[in-house]
């Protein structure tokens, strides 16, 4: 098992090394190219949301991330000191027609598909997102289940 | 993020390269809106050398492409990334795009 | 020689490989000529794989573009081989025929 | 200096391989690879002439090539008994319009583009035409001259 961490200033440029850290930690725990891709997309939704909704600017906080990591495993805690917010509730999806798609929520969205499991905690103002995802090395399906059929 | 752009008479092609997210997003949506400023209704997104697309870069998509649907034109998608088609399919938003295994059968598809 | 064409919305792609000579002309002609019956009129020739082009072959590019013309289309070349538009040249047909780097721009063109 | 010489039966299909011969005597003489190109356009064109305008039709008559190359220098002699017909004329150039191109003449107009000298002999019931053409080392235009500047 494999613990890595890093602390970022919430600026939008520093988004980018903690997907790397995460891309890393999913190296580490076998995870196939596009699983990988799936987590550091996921940790960069959640980021994205904690600058421009929680924080609501650049510059006024940190985020860290802590990375565990074992072989078919993965556990990406996130924590920030912005106000508390529960991304863990997963997003109704709404029956939008292809004339009238989605141009918000997709983040939620994204975190839920991407993740085995989504927990919430505030612990000392602080926000604390844990995000689990498992793959066998028998490359189960990368997403849990398709939104549309 | 690499932004380039080229303009054919009935059709434009948008290319990016590297990272569409929250930082590098409003200059695509400025891209692409100049174009449709310019008339250009049926738009080309060549996604081929995206390695991060994240929803910030997946709205534009959507906004985009209800703008120009307005005016008779479409958003389609050329050659994307393994990582650029991932980022639309976990979104759920493949069913909106045509995707084309080269930008010469996206600017033919108009 | 061997001939494939790709048909477009508004477009139509030629592509030949090899010689067009006396042997092979009538084949590109009637190729040709399917395309504009189908309603095609804007042709683009992908001239890059060919490695002979004699007057037979010339003269069906010239007919075929005078054909396409009254229809209010073109014909247009793409990437050329150095053989095909040294042809081209030597015939004193270069102005009669735009060129473009690759089959998108040539598409794209119209 | 080499010599080297075929002749064919009247086919279309046979005239590749002298362009073949031609090809290699371009070599010999050490023309660059678009005057290789040109010569062996050249000799198509007289060959297709001779099958369509001389013979009138394929696979009754032959077609004689001798190609004699030196350094800079390559002769080509085209022999064929089909009647008499003088190509060394200079073809007058149509003062034509983008909009009514030629789509005849131009196999005689390609043979003067590219070569240097064009002769016509009539000995024996034989069409004899001799094709030259120079090009120096240090690459000389291919082209005589452009037909439009
Ligand atoms: N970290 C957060 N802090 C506060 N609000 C949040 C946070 N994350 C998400 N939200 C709220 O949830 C909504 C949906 O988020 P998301 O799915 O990422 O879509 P979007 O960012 O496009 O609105 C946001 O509009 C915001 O109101
Ligand atoms: N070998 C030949 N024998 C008889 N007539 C010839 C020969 N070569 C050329 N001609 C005549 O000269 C004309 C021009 O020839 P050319 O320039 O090759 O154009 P094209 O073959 O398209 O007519 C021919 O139409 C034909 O009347």
């Amino acid at each position: 098992m494999a613990v890595m961490q890093l602390s970022i200033p919430a600026y939008h440029k520093e988004i980018e090394s903690l997907c790397d850290l995460t891309g890393k930690a999913a190296v580490d725990a076998r995870f196939t190219e596009r699983t990988i891709y799936a987590c550091q997309l996921a940790i960069g939704e959640a980021c994205e949301n904690i600058i421009n909704h929680g924080y609501k600017q650049e510059g006024i906080g940190e985020i860290e991330l802590t990375a565990e990591s074992s072989p078919g495993n993965l556990i990406l805690v996130l924590r920030d000191s912005a106000p508390p917010f529960n991304p863990a509730i997963e997003p109704s999806l709404p029956h939008w027609q292809e004339e009238d798609p989605p141009v918000g929520g997709l983040g939620l969205i994204i975190i839920h598909r991407v993740m085995d499991k989504v927990k919430y905690q505030r612990i000392k103002d602080q926000n604390i997102l844990e995000l689990r995802k498992t793959e066998y090395q028998d490359s189960l399906p990368r997403i849990k289940r398709k939104l549309h059929s | 993020m690499e932004i380039t752009t080229k303009e054919y008479r009935r059709v434009a092609v948008v290319s990016v390269s590297g990272r569409i997210d929250t930082l590098t997003s409003t200059q695509f949506e400025e891209t692409i809106n100049e174009l449709i400023e310019k008339g250009h209704f049926n738009l080309v997104m060549d996604l081929s050398e995206v390695d991060f697309l994240s929803s910030s870069g997946l709205r534009i998509l959507v906004t985009s492409r209800k703008k120009v649907r307005e005016k008779g034109g479409d958003v389609v998608m050329a050659n994307p990334s393994q990582r650029a088609s991932d980022s639309v399919e976990i979104a759920g938003l493949d069913k909106l795009f045509m995707s084309y295994p080269n930008r010469e059968e996206a600017v033919g598809s108009f």
